[in-house]
C-alpha cells in the first residue's frame, strides 16, 4: 500500500468521502462538496460550450467571412457565411431573461429551439420507435419450433394486452378487464427487470468510487 | 478483348476511337517496367460499367457498378484493385475519384456536384500496370427528389395519428367530449385525502423534479388542481414543495383555483405552495425534512422523478402514510410500485390529467392515441398472421430500411 | 409581438423540420442543414445562459444574506474561478495538462461520480423498508427482479448450477429478458412516441404554449 | 432479533453495502462469468466490419457512469484497433468529452497501440451541444458539425487529420458504436441516425437503460448491447482480456445483489409480523 504523492487525487479522494459523509446524515462537509460541485460544473459548462460551440461553430466561420472578403450570403451545404448572424442574434436575445422588463425577446430563441426540437422529434419517434416497433412485431407465429413459436405467441400476446392496459376509451370491463389484466401482469415483469437492472447500475457505481479509493488514492493493487 | 454491352444505350458509351488510351497505356507500361513487363502482365480491363442516381437524397452522390477484369481472381493475382476516374467532359482531364481493392465491383461517389454532368471510367491496376476499361460512361448526373421513396408508411401513421388527435380535439372543443373512462388512482387520491384528514395531518404533494418544458409536470400541475380542490372540501392543508421558479408559479396558480372552485377561496394558505432548489439532491432533502416533521398523513407524487423517486418513497412509506404516485420514467416506476398504495404507469398519468381537466386539447391526444393503438394492434395481428402464411409485402411496406 | 411571433417561429420551423424529414431535395435540406446549426449554437448560448442565471441567483441570496449564503458563496467563487481558468486559458483549454482539465479531472470527475454512487447504499435500504409484495402483481414484479437481479450476474449461476442449463438462472433471466419484458417496453415505448407526438404536434400548432409562460 | 430488525437504523444497512462492495474488492473470489447472447451479438457485430474501415465511436457519458461504461469503451476501441479501424470520436455529454480523451488516451498508451498516431488511426472531435439536431446535422457533413477537433485542428486541414479526408457523412462509415449514459444517447442515436440514415449500430449502455433498448435489439435497429458492468465483462471475456476492470468488479457486483435480494425478502417477512396500527 502506498498512497498517492498526487496532490490532485488527495483533493478528489476528500471530496469523494465528503459526499459519502450524506450517508450518516446532512452535514456541512456535503453542503460544501455539493456547492462546489454546482459551481464548478456550471463554469465547465460555460466554458465548454464557450470554446466549442460559439467560437468554433459561429464566431469562426463568420470571421474567416470578414477576412476573406466572401460574398455574404451563400447557403450551400455547411456555407451559411452571414446567414449565421441570426443564430448569433438570437443567442444574444435569449439573454434578454435576465432583464426584467425586455425578457419577453428571449422567446424567439426559445421558440426556434422548441420549433426545432419537435419537428425532430416527432419524425424520429415516429419512424424510429412506432413504424419500425410495429414493423419488427410482424413476426410468423409458428416457427416449425415448438419453443420459439411458443415464445412468439406469448411475446405477441404480452405487446397487445400491454397496449390494451393503456387504452383509455371504454370501461375495463369484459373481455377488454381480462386483457388489461394480463397487460398489466406483462407490465409488471418489465418493472421487476428493470428494477433488478437499476440495482445494478447503481452498485456498479459504488463499485467504481471504490475502486478510485483503493487504487488509485490509498494505492492498493 | 471485346467490350460487352452492358447496360442500356444511355449507360455506357463506346469512346470512338479506344486504340488511342490503350496505345499510350501500352507505352507507359513499356516504360516503367522496362525488362520486367515479360513477367508482369498488365491485367486485363474491367468492363460494363454502369451507374444510379443515389435515391432519396439531395444530389449528392452517384452509385457506380462495372464487372470485373478477368483477371480478377487470377494467381498469380494480376489484379490489385481498381481506379474509378471521373472528367467533366468525354475527352478529360481525368482526375482520380477512388480506389477499391480486388473483388470488389460497387462504388459510391459521394463527392459530386449535382446536376453536373460527369463521365466515368474505371482501371483495373495490378502489379504489371494499368489497364483501363475500353469504355467511359456517361454523362452521369446525379439530380434531388422531392420525396424519399423509404418513409411512406411513416407519412401514412403520421398522417392518420395527426388526423385522430386534430378531429377529437376539435369534437372536444364543439362540447361532444369523447369519453375517457375514470382512472383508478383518482379514486386512490381521493381515499387518500380522507386518510390524511381522519388523522388530522397535511397532505404531501410533489408535482415531480423537472421543469415546465416536461409533458408530466404539466400533467401534474392539472392533477393538483383537483387536489386542492378535494383539500378545500375536506378541510385539510395541502404543503406543495416545487424544484423549479415557473413550475411554482403556476403551482401557487393552481392551489389557489382549486380552493376558489371548491367555494372556499378565504382557506387558501399562501404559504402551502414552497420554492426549493432545481439541485435533486438538495430538493429531496428538503422533501424528506417535511415528510419527518409535519408527518404528512398522505403523499402524492406526480410528475417526473429520476433517481431521487427512490429516497422519497422509502422515506415516505417509513412514516406509514398512504402514498399514491404516477409517472412516467419507466426506471422509476418499479420502486414506486413496490413503495406507494397506489401508482398511475405512465400514459395513466396524461390520462388522469385529462380526465379531470377535460381540457379539449389533453382529451384529443388521449383519443388520438387509442385509436391509433387499434390501428397497431389490427396491423399487428394482420401482419403476423401474414408472416404465418409466408407473405411478406405487408412487413416489406412497414420497413423503413 | 409577445406571443404571436413566437407561435409563428416555433410552427413554421417545426413544420419545415417534418418536412425536411421526408423531402430530401436541397431547397428544402439546406435550409433544414442551416436550422440544425442554429439549433446547436442556441442550446450552446442556453448552456451559458444557464450559468449566468446560477450566478444571478446566488449573488441574490449573498447579498440578502439568505441562510446558507457562505455556502452559495463557495458555489459563486468555484463557478467564476472555473470560467476565468477556461477564458484565460484560450482555445487550448483541453489539453491534457492545463488548469481546466485538472479542475475537471480532480473537482468534477469525482464529486459527480460520487454523488450517485449515494444510490447504491439507499437502493439496499429502500429493498428492505420498502419493497412490500402486498398484491398478486407486486409478487410478479418482485419475482421478476430477483430473478434478473441474480441472474445478470455470476453468482445466480452459481446458485442454480446443480439445475440443468435451462433452468439456471441466467438462462431465465435472458428468457425474461427477451420475451415478456421486451413485449412490454416495447408497448411502454410505442405510447411515449405517440406522447410526443401528440405533444410536437401541439407545440407546433400553437395549442400547446406551456413554454411560453411567465412573466409578460 | 425480528424487533431489532423491525425498527434497524438505515445505516446499518449503508454499513453492510459498504462492507459487502469493499471485501471482493480487496480479496477477489473470481466467479466463473457466461457470455450472453446481446454481449456476443456485440462482439460478433464489430468483428464483422471490414478491417481498416473508418468507425464512428460517439461515447455519450459522463464521469457519473465510469464505472460501467469506461471498461466497454475501452475493450471496444481495442477490438477496433486490433482490426486496424480508424475511429472518429464524438461526444454529446457536456460533462463528457474530458474523460472520453483520458479513456482513449489510456487505451492509447497501452503497448500494442502506442505506435497508432492521432489524427490518422483516430481522431477525438470532443464535444458539441444540442443533441439530436447534432447528429442529423453529422448527416450532411461531419466537418460542418464538427469545425475543429478536441484539440483545436481544423478538420479541413487533412495534413494535421488525414483520418478526416475519409469523412463525408454518415456514408463513410460501415458502423456506429455508441457507449451511452442516458439522453441524448442510444435512443437518440436509433431514432435519428439509424432510422434516417440507415447506419448500423451497436450500443453498450448503463444497466439502467438496457432494459429499454431490448426492444431495439430485437427489431435489428441495434446490432449488438452491452448492459452495464455486466454486459462490459462478457465483453471483456467475449475478447479474452485476462483480468479487466469490469470482470474485476464482478465479485463486488455478486455479492451487493445477493445482498439486496436479502433485503427484499427480509423485509418482508419483517414487516409482516408488524402488527397493524403501528404505522405500517
Amino acid at each position: 500500500m502506498s498512497p498517492s504523492h498526487d496532490f490532485g487525487i488527495w483533493v478528489a479522494a476528500l471530496l469523494t468521502l465528503c459526499v459519502f459523509s450524506f450517508l450518516y446524515r446532512d452535514n456541512p462537509f456535503y453542503k460544501f462538496a455539493e456547492h462546489l460541485f454546482v459551481g464548478v460544473s456550471a463554469g465547465y459548462y460555460i466554458v465548454l460550450n464557450f470554446w466549442t460551440v460559439i467560437v468554433t461553430n459561429l464566431y469562426d466561420p463568420l470571421h474567416t467571412m470578414f477576412v476573406k472578403h466572401q460574398a455574404p450570403f451563400a447557403a450551400q451545404l455547411g456555407d451559411y457565411r452571414a446567414w449565421l448572424f441570426v443564430p448569433g442574434a438570437l443567442g444574444v436575445l435569449l439573454f434578454t431573461r435576465l432583464f426584467g422588463k425586455i425578457g419577453w425577446l428571449s422567446r424567439w430563441a426559445l421558440a426556434t429551439i422548441i420549433g426545432a426540437y419537435a419537428g425532430l422529434k416527432t419524425t424520429g419517434f415516429a419512424q424510429g420507435d412506432l413504424v419500425a416497433q410495429v414493423q419488427a412485431s410482424l413476426q410468423p407465429l409458428w416457427t416449425g419450433q415448438i419453443g420459439s413459436s411458443l415464445n412468439a405467441i406469448l411475446f405477441t400476446i404480452g405487446l397487445i394486452t400491454s397496449l390494451l392496459f393503456f387504452f383509455f376509451s371504454r370501461e375495463q370491463k369484459g373481455a377488454l378487464g381480462a386483457a388489461s389484466r394480463v397487460g398489466i401482469g406483462f407490465l409488471m415483469v418489465s418493472f421487476g427487470a428493470g428494477y433488478g437492472y437499476t440495482v445494478m447500475s447503481r452498485i456498479s457505481l459504488l463499485i467504481g468510487r471504490f475502486q478510485f479509493l483503493l487504487h488509485d488514492w490509498l494505492g492498493m493493487k | 478483348m471485346t467490350l460487352a454491352g452492358f447496360g442500356g444505350p444511355d449507360v455506357a458509351r463506346r469512346l470512338p476511337c479506344p486504340a488511342l488510351p490503350v496505345a499510350a497505356l501500352a507505352f507507359s507500361v513499356l516504360l516503367a517496367s522496362g525488362a520486367a513487363a515479360q513477367t508482369l502482365i498488365p491485367p486485363a480491363p474491367a468492363s460494363g460499367l454502369t451507374w444510379s442516381d443515389a435515391p432519396n437524397d439531395a444530389g449528392r452522390s452517384v452509385f457506380l457498378t462495372w464487372r470485373a477484369s478477368p483477371d480478377d481472381s487470377s494467381s498469380p493475382a494480376r489484379v490489385t484493385g481498381y481506379y474509378i476516374e471521373r472528367a467533366e467532359t468525354p475527352g478529360g482531364p481525368w482526375a482520380l475519384v477512388d480506389s477499391t481493392s480486388r473483388g470488389v465491383t460497387t462504388k459510391e461517389d459521394p463527392t459530386v456536384r449535382r446536376d453536373t454532368d460527369y463521365f466515368y471510367r474505371i482501371a483495373a491496376y495490378g502489379p504489371g500496370g494499368r489497364t483501363e476499361a475500353l469504355s467511359i460512361t456517361g454523362p452521369v448526373r446525379a439530380t434531388s427528389q422531392w420525396m424519399n421513396q423509404t418513409r411512406w408508411s411513416v407519412l401514412v401513421f403520421m398522417v392518420v395519428f395527426f388526423g385522430f388527435v386534430l378531429y377529437y380535439m376539435a369534437s372536444a372543443q364543439s362540447g361532444r367530449k369523447p369519453f375517457v373512462r375514470r382512472i383508478a388512482g383518482i379514486d386512490a387520491i381521493e381515499e387518500a385525502i380522507g386518510r390524511a384528514t381522519e388523522l388530522g395531518r397535511p397532505v404531501l404533494y410533489v408535482p415531480g423534479i423537472q421543469d415546465i418544458d416536461q409533458m408530466e409536470t404539466v400533467a401534474g400541475l392539472v392533477i393538483l388542481e383537483n387536489v386542492a380542490k378535494m383539500t378545500a372540501r375536506y378541510e385539510t392543508p395541502v404543503r406543495v414543495p416545487v424544484s423549479y421558479p415557473i413550475p411554482f408559479t403556476i403551482a401557487e396558480e393552481m392551489v389557489k383555483s382549486g380552493y376558489l372552485h371548491a367555494g372556499k377561496p378565504d382557506q387558501y394558505d399562501p404559504s402551502s405552495v414552497t420554492f426549493i432548489s432545481p439541485e435533486q439532491f438538495a430538493f429531496v432533502a428538503a422533501i424528506t425534512g417535511i415528510i419527518l416533521r409535519d408527518r404528512p398523513g398522505a403523499h402524492i407524487f406526480m410528475g417526473s422523478f429520476y433517481a431521487e423517486s427512490l429516497l422519497l418513497a422509502e422515506t415516505g412509506f417509513s412514516t406509514g402514510a398512504i402514498q399514491v404516485a404516477g409517472t412516467a420514467q419507466v426506471a422509476q416506476l418499479p420502486f414506486f410500485v413496490v413503495a406507494c398504495d397506489y401508482t398511475l404507469i405512465g400514459e395513466e398519468l396524461y390520462a388522469a390529467s385529462a380526465y379531470l381537466s377535460g381540457e379539449p386539447k389533453l382529451v384529443g391526444g388521449l383519443k388520438g392515441a387509442d385509436m391509433l393503438k387499434v390501428c397497431i394492434i389490427a396491423a399487428i395481428l394482420i401482419g403476423c398472421v401474414l408472416e404465418t402464411l409466408n407473405i411478406h409485402g405487408f412487413t416489406a411496406w412497414m420497413n423503413t430500411q | 409581438m409577445k406571443r404571436e411571433v413566437p407561435l409563428f417561429i416555433t410552427a413554421a420551423i417545426g413544420l419545415f423540420m417534418i418536412l425536411s424529414f421526408f423531402v430530401p431535395h436541397q431547397v428544402v435540406s439546406v435550409p433544414s442543414d442551416f436550422l440544425q446549426q442554429t439549433a446547436v449554437i442556441l442550446v450552446a448560448f442556453g448552456y451559458v445562459l444557464g450559468g449566468a442565471n446560477v450566478l444571478k441567483i446566488n449573488f441574490d441570496g449573498i447579498y440578502k444574506r439568505k441562510p446558507g449564503w457562505a455556502y452559495k458563496l463557495v458555489l459563486v467563487i468555484s463557478l467564476l474561478v472555473t470560467v476565468i481558468v477556461g477564458l484565460a486559458e484560450g482555445r487550448t483549454w483541453q489539453d491534457p495538462h492545463s488548469m481546466s482539465i485538472w479542475i475537471y479531472d480532480h473537482l468534477y470527475a469525482p464529486m459527480n461520480a460520487t454523488m450517485f454512487s449515494l444510490l447504491a447504499f439507499f437502493i439496499a435500504s429502500a429493498a428492505f423498508r420498502a419493497f412490500r409484495i402486498r398484491t398478486f402483481e407486486a409478487g410478479l414484479l418482485a419475482a421478476a427482479a430477483l430473478i434478473v437481479m441474480l441472474g445478470r450476474v455470476p453468482v445466480g449461476d452459481l446458485l442454480t448450477s446443480w439445475l440443468p442449463h435451462g433452468l439456471q438462472l441466467g438462462t431465465i433471466q435472458q428468457w425474461i429478458m427477451d420475451n415478456p419484458q421486451n413485449a412490454a417496453k416495447r408497448a411502454i415505448i410505442m405510447g411515449a412516441a405517440m406522447g410526443v407526438m401528440a405533444t410536437g404536434l401541439r407545440v407546433i400548432l400553437g395549442i400547446e404554449r406551456s413554454y411560453l409562460s411567465g412573466e409578460d | 432479533m425480528l424487533a431489532w430488525l423491525q425498527k434497524v437504523d438505515r445505516r446499518w444497512i449503508f454499513l453492510w453495502m459498504g462492507l459487502l462492495v469493499l471485501e471482493p474488492l480487496l480479496f477477489p473470489v473470481g466467479f466463473p462469468i457466461r457470455v450472453t447472447r446481446p454481449a456476443q451479438m456485440f462482439a460478433d457485430a464489430v468483428a464483422s466490419i471490414p478491417d481498416g474501415s473508418t468507425v464512428l465511436m460517439s461515447c455519450d457519458y459522463d464521469p457519473a457512469s465510469r464505472p460501467e461504461l469506461v471498461p466497454m469503451h475501452k475493450t471496444a476501441l481495442r477490438q477496433l484497433w486490433d482490426k486496424h479501424c480508424k475511429v472518429v470520436v464524438t461526444c454529446l455529454w457536456p460533462g463528457g468529452s474530458g474523460i472520453v480523451d483520458e479513456t482513449i488516451r489510456e487505451v492509447h498508451d497501452e503497448p500494442a497501440y502506442r505506435n497508432l498516431k492521432y489524427g490518422v488511426d483516430w481522431v477525438n472531435l470532443g464535444y458539441k451541444a444540442g443533441n439530436e439536431a447534432v447528429m442529423v446535422l453529422m448527416g450532411q457533413g461531419v466537418a460542418g458539425a464538427f469545425p475543429v477537433d478536441y484539440y483545436n485542428h481544423s478538420t479541413s486541414d487533412y495534413q494535421a487529420l488525414p483520418i478526416m479526408r475519409n469523412v463525408r457523412d454518415y456514408s463513410s462509415f460501415p458502423m456506429l458504436v455508441n457507449i451511452s449514459a442516458g439522453y441524448p444517447g442510444t435512443k437518440e442515436w436509433v431514432q435519428q441516425v439509424n432510422s434516417r440514415f440507415h447506419l448500423p449500430m451497436v450500443s453498450g449502455c448503463t444497466a439502467v437503460s438496457t432494459p429499454e433498448y431490448y426492444p431495439y435489439l430485437q427489431a435489428g435497429q441495434l446490432r449488438g448491447l452491452l448492459g452495464g458492468m455486466a454486459g462490459a465483462a462478457e465483453y471483456e471475456l467475449a475478447r479474452k482480456e485476462k483480468l479487466g476492470p469490469a470482470t474485476r468488479g464482478m465479485d463486488a457486483q455478486s455479492l451487493a445483489h445477493l445482498f439486496v435480494a436479502l433485503c427484499i425478502v427480509l423485509g418482508n417477512i419483517v414487516q409482516r409480523r408488524r402488527t397493524p396500527g403501528s404505522g405500517a
